[in-house]
């Protein structure tokens, strides 16, 4: 832990603590089945830090994002145990009205898809406003210097003209930095951007990555950035979880991670890459394909698709351990954590 | 905007001389001389020959169908076989009643259909959504007729609560302004007369707007229930919104694009179940006036009316059209 | 105005009088109409020379003070009464006659619109047999006939031949039928179709004031619908009871049922120009194939005999002797089989729209024959048209089986026999005859019952025609009714006449 | 989708099931009408028995002319089960066509259709039906005919958008990369996968249509008397409102029920096949 | 040697109308604008660029799945362009697709075996049909006990071996990879492409490979070709495109891509503005408005494609200039 701390970018001299999960469990129930679509997730983010999660489709990362903010669709949804503590107060023990207080002001979000999180029957001066008007209690008038500030401030020529328009006037980029826009409104202490550049081109979504790394270096938000493309969590994040089945199983910081990998998925992850500065060699591939939520093996969900499996995996499926400059969840590791301990 | 509702009158276009032919066409569909079949095969031969005449059989078809059309920009859609009146005139005397009662049952049908359809998809698969939505599924399984029939019973004769028929007592009589009996009852101050008509209103208004109604409830649901999985909807309840500001704000003009349309569409079914609503509510509006003249053969009247009906039709969904340009932006900077 | 509006709501009432039948009038012009919707409605604005009694068909001083009859018969001098006026101001005398009897017995008349069927039917034609009408003065008219007529009187005095306003006729032409302007008790106000019609009082009505500021007339088409608007007290009366809703009636503290003397008859008529009912024995078959003991049990709520004659049993000259066709299938499956029909076969059956005094569901009464008649292999579509086309067609002689009755308008034999049943009557396009039976013997002795004046000799020709008719078999005749009238306990002074409807002039409510 | 699939979908759905068994029920009354229904629907019953109210001997009372309501409701059944599939045929057959070379063809053939379509569709349906019915003389057979044209629009509508979202799908370009002709990939590809709307259209359409062809016969533009067709029913019960609800009421519960029916089996078809195809 | 197919001058116009009923005006989106390229036996040409430039459409071009507004399409010197209805069919035998969608490019109601089968029922193959499927089915690395199974039933990576199965069904020459890899997640891409890769080797296939992921490109591509707008914009052997881009495009694109090695740091070209619609493109050079080097002259015309070198094309006016 202390080396994360020490090597956090920003140089915080007071490690604080804002957001703590803590064995976060949130299930779907369809279809007679019992989706664990995550199943006991721990992290801690700490103030002006970029957390990376990376995952498989399906590997729960929207739902956690979407517990933090205690937005999962019940029914079918249910947050079934664990603790989010958010500057100290845990979330899951807040009233629905406690809870509106902080979304939009203290945790703000930023969705994948600028096409469709944008509501298209309003403008997005009205969108923008709303903020202020809901969590402030500002007058129109004020809110839209405001809004007009803001929207500038994320990149968008002729902010006074285009506050007026319509969402589908917008190109995708542009309404990438609306939401932005929206979701900094208040200077939230936390932003959770949920694959904000999956949708784009290549070139807007470099755009967007620098406006968002400009944008929290002034503000100093901390950020939880959910992509699958390991380039953009190497790019941006000091620390990077790795979840496969709605489980954590690799947490670390990021330089770990890339130059030594341990769980064995990570590792998967990271040889069937295609390399642009590499020579051309045959991709290493991971076998099999990703589990079924509402059909898990017992043991390691790994397990069916891991090449250094072991009998043991297939049976009990691995803790979340702390390994010297990780947390990771593999049988593999099992005993030298021990071992380490024991030492 | 102004380019969308241009667009829509070019398309309105062809539709509406398809109406204008499909009607003119109508008396040509019947098998067999038209004017044996509507005489009768004893008619005297002046009066036969009268009657060719009078529909312009003489003519060649396209001569007829210039002559149908010359007419009816003018407003002329010929004359009663029976009455010898013209039609638009007999239809101006019995029209204010069914809008009346058309109004009265879309009025019924919306507020109730779309509050409904909200409570339902927002509180999805509780009792109320269950009870609400086998009842609309029932609401359009109903044979208007006989939802009348048993309204009537229950109503009128077992609870004696609202008069079977008619518009209003014959005890009043109103200056007639509109027509609109709720309306000239209100204008003329006479409060009791305006009670009186709203009681005759009820139950063939319910009669009539029971289907729409439910077919309200039903579109307002689905469409509600797609507009909460919109991805904006979480936007806007991630920015800190109250339940009932993104429901009734975000969620509600969403969801009320489709069933704009659908409210648009039940006008055609009002339109077409005042026939059915007037004749068993013995209601003196257009509907029993076709009614009446479909059993006298008075085809005519019965395709004067059939255009007019359907050209009223086609302005309705033009003017639903213009509105859904107002509420979906989208539309409106095409 | 909203405030006087209101206080006019709050000053004692008009006293209106709301009356609702089954059928919208025809038209409004007397003469040119043969229904009673339409004539219940003229009968309170036109008025005829001479008039029936209140209860029967006695024949009384109408426009006409006095009158008198050459010794010959073919002479009539009638004294017109003075002082009387038409709603629309102009003065009714000796022209006005004239002009309406011109206007109705000459066909190049220029305001000889229309068909004026009853013209034709009561005095054999146009201009028939009346020959002239003659202005004597401003007060005394002329009428001479070709031939003597016997019901002459009892014809006028039937609310057909009322007297309209020559001026208003002029003013109208064709549209007058929507514009009736007479001498009677009550004027024309307004006529919403298929809704109402509004009457007025006329204050300066030479027999004094009507009880009644207003009459309305109500189309209420459904007779249930009819009777719940009089229970709740929506209308003072009505008629086209449910024969179903009799028992009901008579339980209802505040409803009185008023019985009209019968004097009408419903009868199926078989088209005898069409096959098969040219055949004679078809027809009998057919009169033996009706239970109309059935049909009259079940569809008059006891207030109806079956008929055997055409002529009701209440008309003097009615033939009691005749032993009716017994219901009796197997009888007629035999005729059938005799008249070369031995499977029976298909053809139409008409039924009437609208409720009738003498069938008050003749929809469910055509489905009764129906079975009946399927009962003996014959199968029948029920047809049906609004009442104006009905009749027209009827008319026209379009139908196969035809439900149709007649409600006598002045009580003499003559206005059934002749008018249903005579040949003169069975010219296309304007046949009261729809069987058109055409029987010169028949004719024969109609005619001569026309012209006798002996009451007794007429009575016998009449029984003798009703033999041959009976042989003949152009009907079935099914039943006769006594009509009901329901009125609200507090209507007064009403009684119902035989014609089947009578003027509201005395009738009173609390 | 896989057959078995939507079958357990579709019985796991109680409304879906509640409507199968009603549409069940009505084939079987249909079928076995001479043996369910305990009189003659139309020669037994004398006018002496007119209007008895429900008894054991009725169980659902008698009509005008004493015949037995149940007995009539039991043969009415036939009768619809006539007219759902006459009329709902015609407008299958028709609109199915028209939709497939108007969605697939588009252009001029497309617009021509499409235009035919709008134009029916400008008429309130019941009103065109009627005036059809009207036109070519009161009877059930043209009650059906009409029942069906305006029916053809919705059909046509739906084939016609299920085709168009097709067309556009991979598979079909794919059919058509592997060189398969357009007779082929419409038979292959576009009408099995636009066959889960149509059966729901279809089904849904048999209770309008059941409906539509009671209301034309309760105007008396439908089946004539004697046929026992639950509109025809109707037809007299205004008038013995009074005296006889029980004419009015039973034959009007059995159409609601039987559309209800459909109505719910449709609402369950829709959900129960694939639902990504729906829209 | 005779290349395999060689595309020359291929545009490809779609009408947009505008306007009103008979006042219509009628305007054309260029989709794909004078392209130009050749394809040798057993190579793979690389096609990238940004949403919207026209990749599929050239790809679609090419098979006439779409018909072209203009240009040849030599397949073996053969212009297939002037082939009619039934010799274009014939010579779908030897040109295949694979599509991008996994979900929509396999018939949802037909199994796996009856859709591998289709080309082979189009083509009235002469051998046994139920064994060519099987042995197709185990060629793409699926299990012979999947035939009967419905797309529904499997993975996004299992549903694109059996697009591949279909295509290679006929044994064809030429395969136009349309995005075959975007919709699958990480782990499962390279199970994929590695599949193509032992297919082309194993049965001398031709690519013609459409990615936006220009690492998956230049992983598989011999030559590349990058397409900005409906044109392309650069042409030539993957090793030089992206050792050393040419066009200032390029160059952007390449240093946008963000790569997953934290302690890669290098300068990043951030272009200006949107991807502007092929509507209303710019005057002059495609890509001026969002050029840093452009020049007065980029908003005048429109650059050629320069040959820099042989087999390799630049569209700049920069690149002649120097
Ligand atoms: N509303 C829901 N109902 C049922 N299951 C759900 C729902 N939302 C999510 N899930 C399940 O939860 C699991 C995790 O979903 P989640 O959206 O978190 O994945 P993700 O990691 O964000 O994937 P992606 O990269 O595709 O966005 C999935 O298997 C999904 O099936
Ligand atoms: N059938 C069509 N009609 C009209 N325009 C079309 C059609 N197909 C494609 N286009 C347009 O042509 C342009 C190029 O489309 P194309 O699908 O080839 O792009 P692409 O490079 O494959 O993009 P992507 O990466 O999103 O798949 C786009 O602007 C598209 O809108
Ligand atoms: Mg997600
Ligand atoms: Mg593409």
């Amino acid at each position: 832990m202390y080396e994360i701390i020490k090597k956090n970018y920003f140089g915080a001299r007071v490690m604080e603590k804002i957001l703590e999960v803590k064995d976060l469990k949130t299930y779907f129930y369809s279809s007679g089945k019992e989706i664990r679509a995550v199943d006991g997730v721990s992290f801690t983010l700490n103030r002006g830090e970029i957390l990376g999660i990376v995952g498989e489709s399906g590997s729960g990362k929207s739902v956690t994002s979407l517990s933090i903010m205690r937005l999962i669709p019940s029914p079918p949804g249910k947050i079934a145990g664990g603790e989010i503590l958010f500057e100290g107060d845990d979330l899951l023990k807040k009233s629905e009205k406690e809870m509106r207080k902080i979304r939009g002001e203290k945790i703000s979000m930023i969705f994948q898809d600028p096409m469709t999180s944008l509501n298209p029957v309003f403008t997005v001066e009205e969108q923008l406003l709303e903020v202020f008007r809901v969590h402030k209690k500002l007058k129109n008038n004020e809110a839209r210097e405001k809004a007009i500030e803001l929207l500038r401030k994320v990149g968008i020529p002729e902010a006074e003209k285009r506050i007026k328009s319509y969402p589908h006037q917008f190109s995708g980029g542009m309404r990438q930095r609306v939401m932005i826009a929206m979701a900094l409104a208040l200077n939230p202490t936390l932003l959770i951007a949920d694959e904000p550049t999956t949708a784009l081109d290549v070139t807007i979504q470099a755009q967007i990555i620098a406006l968002m790394k400009q944008l929290q270096k002034e503000y100093g938000t901390s950020i939880i950035m959910i992509t699958h493309d390991l380039g953009v969590v190497a790019e941006m994040c000091q620390k990077v979880m790795v979840m496969y089945a709605g489980r954590v199983v690799e947490y670390t910081d990021v330089q770990a991670l890339f130059k030594n990998p341990k769980h064995p998925y990570t590792i998967g992850l990271l040889n069937s890459l295609p390399k642009l500065s590499e020579e051309k060699k045959r991709l290493t591939p991971i076998e099999g394909s990703p589990p079924d939520l509402g059909n898990l093996p017992p043991g390691c969900a790994f397990y069916p698709r891991c090449s250094f499996r072991k009998e043991i995996c297939s049976r009990i499926t691995p803790e979340l351990q702390e390994m010297h400059d990780r947390q990771i969840a593999c049988h593999l590791y099992q005993e030298g954590v021990n071992n380490a301990a024991a030492s | 905007m102004a380019n969308y509702i241009l667009k829509r009158l070019f398309q309105m276009i062809p539709v509406l001389f398809g109406i204008t032919f499909l009607s003119f066409m109508l008396i040509h569909f019947i098998p067999g001389d038209p004017v044996t079949v509507i005489l009768g095969e004893h008619a005297s031969p002046e009066r036969a020959q009268e009657l060719r005449e009078q529909l312009g059989l003489n003519d060649p078809l396209y001569m007829q169908y210039i002559k149908f059309m010359n007419n009816l920009f003018h407003g002329d859609l010929g004359r009663s076989i029976i009455t010898h009146e013209k039609v638009i005139k007999e239809m101006a005397t019995f029209f204010p009643a069914t809008v009346e009662l058309t109004l009265a049952a879309m009025f019924i049908a919306t507020v109730i259909g779309i509050s409904a359809g909200i409570i339902a998809a927002v509180k999805q698969y509780s009792w109320f959504d269950n009870i609400s939505m086998v009842g609309a599924l029932t609401g359009v399984s109903m044979p208007i007729f006989w939802l009348g029939l048993m309204l009537i019973y229950l109503f009128a004769q077992v609870l004696g609560w609202l008069p079977p028929s008619a518009r209003i007592s014959v005890e009043y009589s109103v200056p007639t302004v509109t027509n609109l009996y709720l309306i000239d009852t209100l204008l003329a101050g006479d409060w009791a007369a305006f009670k009186d008509a709203l009681a005759h209103l009820i139950l063939p208004a319910v009669a009539l707007g029971t289907i729409p109604m439910s077919i309200i409830a039903r579109m307002t649901r689905s469409s509600m229930l797609e507009v909460l999985r919109q991805d904006y909807i979480r936007t806007a309840r991630a920015k800190g919104l109250s339940e009932r500001l993104v429901i009734l704000k975000h969620a509600l003009k969403n969801a009320f694009l489709p069933v704009l349309t659908v409210i648009g569409l039940q006008f055609g079914y009002l339109l077409g179940g005042a026939v059915m609503t007037e004749t068993v509510f013995s209601w003196p509006g257009v509907g029993r006036y076709i009614y009446q003249a479909i059993m006298a053969r008075d085809f005519p009247v019965v395709q004067g009316s059939i255009t007019i009906i359907a050209l009223i039709f086609v302005v309705i969904n033009l003017i639903v059209d213009i509105l859904y340009t107002v509420v979906d932006p989208r539309i409106r900077y095409q | 105005g909203g405030n006087t509006a209101k206080k006019e709501s709050k000053e004692p009432k008009e006293k209106v009088f709301v009356f609702a039948k089954s059928g919208d009038p025809v038209g409004l012009d007397p003469a040119n109409v043969t229904d009673g919707e339409s004539i219940y409605v003229t009968q309170q604005i036109l008025e005829t020379l001479v008039k029936y009694k209140d209860e029967n068909t006695e024949i009384i001083p109408g426009l006409a003070e006095s009158w008198e009859s050459s010794k010959d018969g073919l002479t009539w001098t009638f004294h017109l009464r003075k002082n009387v006026k038409f709603h629309d101001g102009t003065p009714f005398n000796a022209q006005a006659v004239k002009f309406n009897f011109d206007r109705w017995m000459d066909k190049n008349n220029p305001y000889h619109y229309g068909e004026f069927e009853y013209y034709g039917y009561m005095f054999g034609g146009y201009p028939g047999i009346i020959k002239e009408v003659k202005v004597v003065d401003d007060y005394t008219v002329q009428i001479t006939l070709n031939t003597p007529l016997a019901p002459f009187l009892s014809n006028l005095a039937m609310p057909s031949f009322a007297i309209s306003s020559p001026e208003a006729i002029k003013k109208y032409g064709q549209d007058y039928f929507k514009h009736p302007v007479g001498t009677g008790p009550f004027k024309f106000v307004e006529w919403k179709k298929d809704d109402r019609v509004v009457l007025e009082r006329f204050d300066e009505y030479w027999g004094g004031k009507a009880n009644f500021d207003k009459v309305i007339f109500r189309t209420i088409p459904d007779n249930s619908a009819r009777l719940m608007e009089l229970k709740s007290g929506n209308i003072d009366a009505m008629i086209g009871l449910n024969p179903d809703d009799v028992e009901t009636v008579k339980n209802d503290p505040n409803l009185q049922l008023l019985l009209r003397p019968s004097m009408n008859v419903g009868y199926l008529a078989m088209n005898m120009e069409k096959k098969p009912f040219d055949n004679l024995k078809v027809r009998q078959a057919i009169n033996y194939a009706i239970n109309k003991k059935a049909l009259v049990d079940a569809f008059y709520g006891g207030l109806a005999k079956p008929a055997k004659n055409p002529l009701p049993p209440s008309i003097w000259g009615y033939n009691d002797e005749i032993q009716d066709y017994e219901y009796d299938p197997a009888k007629a499956k035999a005729l059938l089989a005799e008249a070369g029909y031995p499977n029976g076969f298909s053809t139409t059956l008409w039924a009437m729209p609208v409720a009738r005094p003498y069938m008050p569901q003749p929809k469910q009464i055509a489905e009764a024959i129906q079975k009946d008649l399927e009962a003996v292999g014959i199968k029948a579509k029920i047809v049906t048209y609004d009442w104006a086309t009905y009749l027209k067609k009827g008319e026209n002689g379009e139908h196969d089986l035809y439900l149709l009755g007649w409600t006598g308008d002045n009580g003499d034999p003559d206005n059934f026999l002749y008018v249903l049943l005579d040949k003169d009557n069975a010219k296309k396009g304007s046949a009261s005859n729809v069987s058109f039976y055409k029987n010169d013997k028949v004719h024969e002795l109609l005619i001569k019952a026309q012209q006798e004046s002996d009451q007794n000799k007429r009575a016998e020709y009449y029984k003798e025609a009703q033999v041959i008719i009976h042989n003949d078999a152009p009907w079935v005749p099914l039943v006769h009714s006594t009509p009901p009238v329901v009125a609200k306990k507090s209507v007064k002074n009403w009684i119902p006449h035989p014609t089947g409807s009578e003027c509201f002039f005395k009738v009173d409510k609390e | 989708m896989q057959e078995k699939e939507w079958v357990r979908r579709l019985f796991k759905n109680k409304a879906a099931v509640v409507g199968l068994i009603i549409v069940l029920l009505l084939i079987f009354t249909a079928i076995f009408a001479p043996f369910l229904a305990p009189y003659d629907p139309i020669n037994d019953g004398t006018l002496k028995d007119r209007l008895k109210a429900p008894s054991a001997e009725h169980l659902l009372g008698t009509d005008k002319l004493g015949r037995d309501i149940l007995s009539r409701i039991i043969y009415g059944a036939r009768i619809s089960i006539e007219v759902g599939v006459i009329s709902v045929g015609l407008a299958l057959i028709i609109g199915t066509l028209m939709g497939l070379l108007s969605g697939y063809y588009g252009g001029f053939l497309d617009s021509l259709l499409m235009r035919i379509v709008d134009i029916i569709m400008a008429f309130p349906s019941i009103l065109l039906a009627i005036a059809i019915t009207s036109v070519l003389g009161p009877s059930l057979s043209n009650a059906m005919i009409a029942i069906g044209i305006v029916m053809v629009p919705s059909f046509a509508r739906v084939v016609r958008s299920t085709v168009l979202s097709l067309k556009e799908m991979e598979f079909v370009e794919a059919a058509r990369a592997v060189g398969a002709s357009d007779f082929s990939i419409l038979i292959r590809h576009i009408l099995p996968n636009s066959l889960a709307p149509l059966i729901v259209q279809g089904t849904m359409s048999i209770g309008t249509a059941i409906l539509d062809a009671a209301g034309l016969s309760f105007l008396g533009l439908g089946a004539q008397p004697p046929t026992p067709e639950w509109g025809a029913m109707l037809v007299d019960a205004r008038e013995l409102l009074v005296k006889a609800p029980w004419v009015a009421f039973f034959p009007g519960l059995a159409i609601m029920l039987n559309v209800l029916g459909f109505n719910l089996l449709g609402d369950g078809l829709r959900d129960a096949l694939d639902p990504r195809l729906k829209q | 040697m005779q290349p395999l197919l060689e595309v020359k001058n291929l545009k490809k116009y779609f009408p947009i109308t505008q306007g009103i009923g008979p006042i219509k005006g009628k305007k054309w989106l260029k989709a794909v604008d004078d392209v130009s390229f050749t394809l040798y036996e057993g190579e793979t040409l690389g096609l990238v660029g940004e949403s919207g430039c026209g990749k599929s459409t050239t790809g679609r071009a090419i098979l006439r799945l779409i018909e072209p507004t203009a240009g040849e399409v030599n397949y073996r010197g053969e212009n297939i362009l002037a082939l009619n209805r039934k010799e274009m069919r014939q010579k779908r035998r030897e040109m295949q697709i694979i599509f991008q969608d996994p979900f929509a490019s396999l018939d949802p109601r037909m199994t796996v075996a009856e859709i591998i089968a289709e080309p082979l029922r189009v083509f009235k193959y002469e051998g046994n049909i139920k064994k060519r499927v099987e042995e197709l089915i185990e060629k793409v690395g699926l299990s012979r006990s999947h035939r009967d199974r419905y797309p529904h039933e499997f993975s996004g990576g299992q549903r694109q071996r059996v697009g591949i199965a279909r295509a290679l069904a006929l044994n064809p020459k030429l395969i136009v990879c349309d995005e075959p890899v975007s919709a699958l997640d990480v782990s499962v891409q390279a199970q994929v492409i590695n599949l193509l890769e032992d297919l082309q080797k194993e049965l001398g296939l031709t690519y013609i490979f459409i990615a936006h992921d220009l690492s998956v490109v230049r992983h598989i591509s011999r030559r590349v070709a990058v397409m900005y707008l409906g044109k392309i914009v650069e042409y030539g052997p993957a090793e030089f495109i992206f050792k050393s881009p040419k066009h200032p495009y390029t160059k952007a694109l390449l240093s946008a891509i963000p790569v997953p090695e934290p302690s890669f740091k290098k300068e990043k070209i951030i272009l200006e503005g949107d991807v502007p619609s092929p509507i209303n493109p710019p005057n002059g050079c495609l890509f001026h408005p969002r050029c840093p080097s452009k020049k007065a002259v980029c908003m005048e015309s429109l650059p050629e494609l320069y040959e820099v070198e042989e087999g390799y094309r630049v569209r700049c006016h920069y690149i002649r200039r120097r």
